[in-house]
């Protein structure tokens, strides 16, 4: 084993390369179109659309606050899930004590989103 | 949440699947345009014409201003003189709007003397307004260019009757009157 | 010899950023630049060797957490995310939290003890890692469940402020 | 770390990167074509037939004409992010392929958390299409953004978490491990003792490609085209080459951990012992096409959902359906099975 010291991930070299080819693929697929589309500008093709009315007012207006739980939610489920997965890879080597842990932590989290449930959180419309 | 097995087995799903798979499998019934025609049905009302007399060689239009009245969208528009010492009517222009028009052929049926027709010519379109505002010149050539299409010396549908066809070649009328019986007393409905 | 190299250029990287997300006007562009970082932490944290913890700081941190700072842009109209014009402040100000971040990871990333590396080579891997979680610490993750209750029910008790507020 | 060797061996990955790309990017512009003609005869259509023999050069003119498009950027748009958008949804698309094994030995980057990289980019590619959808400055966008941010992250969770399934049976993140693990264990795939799992991991699959009928950002009836609205040209063209491209994946993902990849289950081999000499990739190749025939033929078939409905199905449904799978693999490898 390597000192940590002197540790490289060498072999997510690929990933990273990875990354940078698929952003230039789509980079240069841009920069190679500038050079061939046309360009006729004027107002009317640059105001938003808005089925053929005039925009109305600025298109930033406040929502409906029933999308933010389901921003708060996902963030809870995938702190959970960030906990099973160790789980799952180590499985073989828990002990009853670790194993049971994962069922009482997944059977309070059941518990959570089930008095979500029930309080209507997740209903479009309001009771 | 229902529980039976239909539900838990994805019944209705799966026959869904099942149809669009079977359509998939069948012969499309495109038909691809330009390439391939479509047979036009014998009640099919198409391009606008003018039917010209033979004998005179005339537009048989005597400008009664049948049409331009019962037309649903207003689209036909006469221009007559009238003659000071018979008082006959003579057609000075004649002017159909296509674009308008909503192919009802409510003018062909009340025209008295079968001047306006609707031919079974779909193959018309126009690269500005002006191509498709028929004026009397226009409607004349639309009936000449349709009845070149036909071989016999005239075209007959037996959907309009034109006047001057020897009455036997005519088809038997088209709506036959409803018979009704009323205490021995026959009354065409 | 490579590692030192890398090690610095995330320094560079991180002082940079700081600066940079102090100097945006707008929210959108901060929270950009934080994004950026979050995921410039989770590469560090690949080179300190936990692979797991780098998938786990995208997964949660830059890909759960900041949605949810991301929503916010939809709750507000234009004109009260713009925030105050932070440009005209004293750079100094700006500097202190960048640098003090900039110095802790100096102290985790150059002042690390290879002879302790025997005893914490266990976390290098996720097998081991669970081991010792979830059997020497079972209390801990219990806890953890009941933390994670608590958002839930402050979610009730959010969208009855807002039904109220009606 | 010797400078020489670490040239060669970013060649060798350049190489293998060009192959994959290749074949990913050329399947990916003919599933457009096979869409439309599929979705075509399923209607009793004949889908495109003009451009080439069959129209078979349709892709390749679509691919022209997005080039050649007039880029528009709205006057009201947020200018840089609107740019960057596509880019991000386009390179996380990508680099999920970068896991992915095609071959027993053909894998780009053969790392241990191969699946959790693909998570990974997948929760980073949400970003592209929020922003995408705030930055166009365009109601129609806002709402459609918000509306696939919602879904997307929604969906994430009951996929991850019949994933978690998949994990537990073989321990392992790497996709050939536990297409290996599957090759051996009793049923030759996962998807008959982890049947719920795979029925949520399949429905999960078409919402977080934002496919039918779970299309609602691209809703063309009330959204007009959600957060691609605004976008035109190439750019527009990203999105959707992202969107074919994360369907090869979803396939590849799907097969890899349900259906034992390149390998075919024991039993099978036993009944009908020929089939031992049917190539790896060409079972591999099957087995996706299948899968991407299915999200064209369920596109052709349902429907769209509401969104209330949409919400409600996964949190009410797909995520207890799912913990239960996981609890019953929990169990079952627990109970010695």
């Amino acid at each position: 084993m390597v000192r940590p010291d002197e540790y490289v991930p060498t072999n997510y070299l690929s990933v990273l390369i990875m990354v940078i080819v698929g952003f230039i693929f789509g980079l240069g697929g841009l920069i190679f179109g500038s050079f061939v589309r046309p360009r006729f500008y004027y107002k009317e093709k640059l105001v938003p659309y808005e089925c053929g009315n005039e925009p109305s007012g600025l298109p930033w207006q406040k929502i409906a606050i029933r999308y933010y739980p389901i921003a708060i939610l996902f963030a809870v489920f995938d702190v959970e899930l960030g906990l099973i997965y160790p789980w799952t890879v180590g499985f073989s080597g828990l002990t009853s004590t670790g194993f049971l842990v994962m069922i009482g932590f997944l059977l309070v989290l059941l518990l959570g989103l089930v008095y979500d449930l029930k309080k209507g959180i997740l209903d479009w419309h309001r009771r | 949440m229902r529980l039976s097995p239909t539900y838990l087995l994805f019944k209705d799903l799966v026959t869904g699947l099942l149809i669009t798979l079977r359509t998939f499998f069948r012969k499309p019934v495109t038909v691809r345009y330009p390439h391939e025609k479509v047979q036009v049905f014998p009640s099919f009302r198409g391009r606008h014409a003018m039917v010209v007399d033979p004998e005179t060689g005339k537009p048989r239009c005597v400008a009664c201003l049948k049409c331009s009245v019962v037309c649903p969208s207003r689209c036909i528009k006469i221009e007559y003189e009238v003659d000071e010492k018979t008082g006959e009517r003579r057609l000075r222009e004649y002017i159909l709007e296509a674009l308008r028009c909503v192919y009802c052929g409510y003018c062909e049926e009340v025209c008295p003397v079968g001047a306006i027709v609707l031919t079974e010519w779909f193959e018309y379109s126009g690269r500005c307004r002006e191509d498709l505002i028929f004026n009397l010149e226009k409607l004349v050539q639309n009936w000449k260019e349709h009845v070149a299409k036909w071989d016999k010396e005239f075209y007959e549908n037996k959907y309009w009757v034109l006047k001057g066809v020897p009455l036997k070649l005519k088809p038997a009328p088209r709506r036959m009157g409803l018979v009704v019986k009323i205490k021995g007393v026959k009354v065409d409905g | 010899m490579a590692r030192p190299l890398f090690m610095s250029i995330f320094l560079l990287l991180f002082l940079a950023l700081f600066l940079l997300l102090f100097r945006q006007k707008k929210v959108v562009y901060q929270f950009l630049v934080y994004l950026v970082m979050m995921v410039l932490l989770g590469i560090v944290y690949l080179f300190l060797g936990s692979e797991f913890l780098m998938a786990f700081q995208i997964i949660v941190y830059a890909g759960a957490i900041l949605v949810m700072f991301l929503f916010f842009l939809y709750l507000y109209p234009e004109e009260e995310f713009k925030i105050q014009d932070m440009r005209n402040s004293t750079l100094i100000k700006t500097l202190i939290p960048s640098l003090l971040f900039v110095i802790t990871l100096i102290l985790i990333l150059f002042t690390f003890d290879v002879r302790e590396y025997e005893a914490s080579a266990s976390v290098y891997s996720v097998k081991e890692l669970a081991k010792l979680i979830y059997n020497q610490y079972p209390l801990a993750i219990f806890l953890l469940a009941f933390i994670l209750t608590y958002p839930m029910i402050a979610i009730y008790l959010l969208m009855k402020g807002s039904e109220s507020d009606d | 770390m010797v400078s020489n060797n670490l040239f060669l061996e970013i060649l060798l990955i350049l190489i293998k990167i060009a192959v994959v790309l290749g074949i990913v990017l050329l399947h990916a512009a003919y599933t457009v074509y096979a869409e439309r003609k599929i979705i075509g005869r399923m209607q009793a259509r004949l889908g495109p037939t003009e451009v080439g023999p069959y129209g078979l050069l349709q892709p390749i003119a679509d691919l022209l004409k997005l080039l050649t498009k007039e880029d528009i950027i709205p006057l009201e748009a947020e200018r840089l992010i609107f740019l960057v958008a596509p880019l991000i949804v386009l390179t996380f698309a990508i680099v999920n392929l970068s896991v992915i094994p095609f071959h027993p030995s053909f894998i780009i980057a053969d790392v241990n958390i191969g699946i959790l990289l693909i998570l990974a980019g997948a929760s980073l590619a949400v970003y592209g299409i929020i922003l995408g959808g705030w930055s166009s400055g365009s109601k129609y966008s806002l709402l459609g953004g918000l509306r696939s941010a919602a879904q997307v992250l929604s969906y994430e969770i009951p996929l991850g978490m019949s994933l978690a399934g998949v994990i537990l049976a073989a321990e392992s993140f790497k996709l050939s491990d536990i297409v290996n693990h599957q090759a051996q264990s009793f049923f030759g795939m996962n998807a008959i003792p982890q049947i719920l799992g795979f029925i949520v991991f399949l429905i999960c699959a078409f919402a977080e490609t934002n496919r039918a009928p779970f299309d609602l950002p691209e809703a063309e009836s009330e959204l007009v085209a959600g957060y691609v609205t605004e976008y035109s040209g190439f750019r527009m063209g990203m999105f959707f080459l992202a969107e074919y491209i994360s369907i090869y994946v979803m396939s590849l993902l799907i097969v890899h951990c349900y259906f034992g990849g390149w390998t075919l289950p024991g039993w099978l081999l036993t009944i009908f012992p020929p089939l031992k000499f049917v190539p790896a990739p060409l079972i591999l190749l099957i087995k996706v096409y299948f899968f991407v025939f299915l999200f064209i033929w369920v596109r052709a078939t349902y429907p769209r959902y509401r969104f209330d409905q949409l919400m409600s199905m996964c949190w009410k449904i797909l995520i207890p359906v799912s913990l239960l799978n996981f609890l019953i693999v929990a169990f079952l490898k627990r109970g010695g099975f």
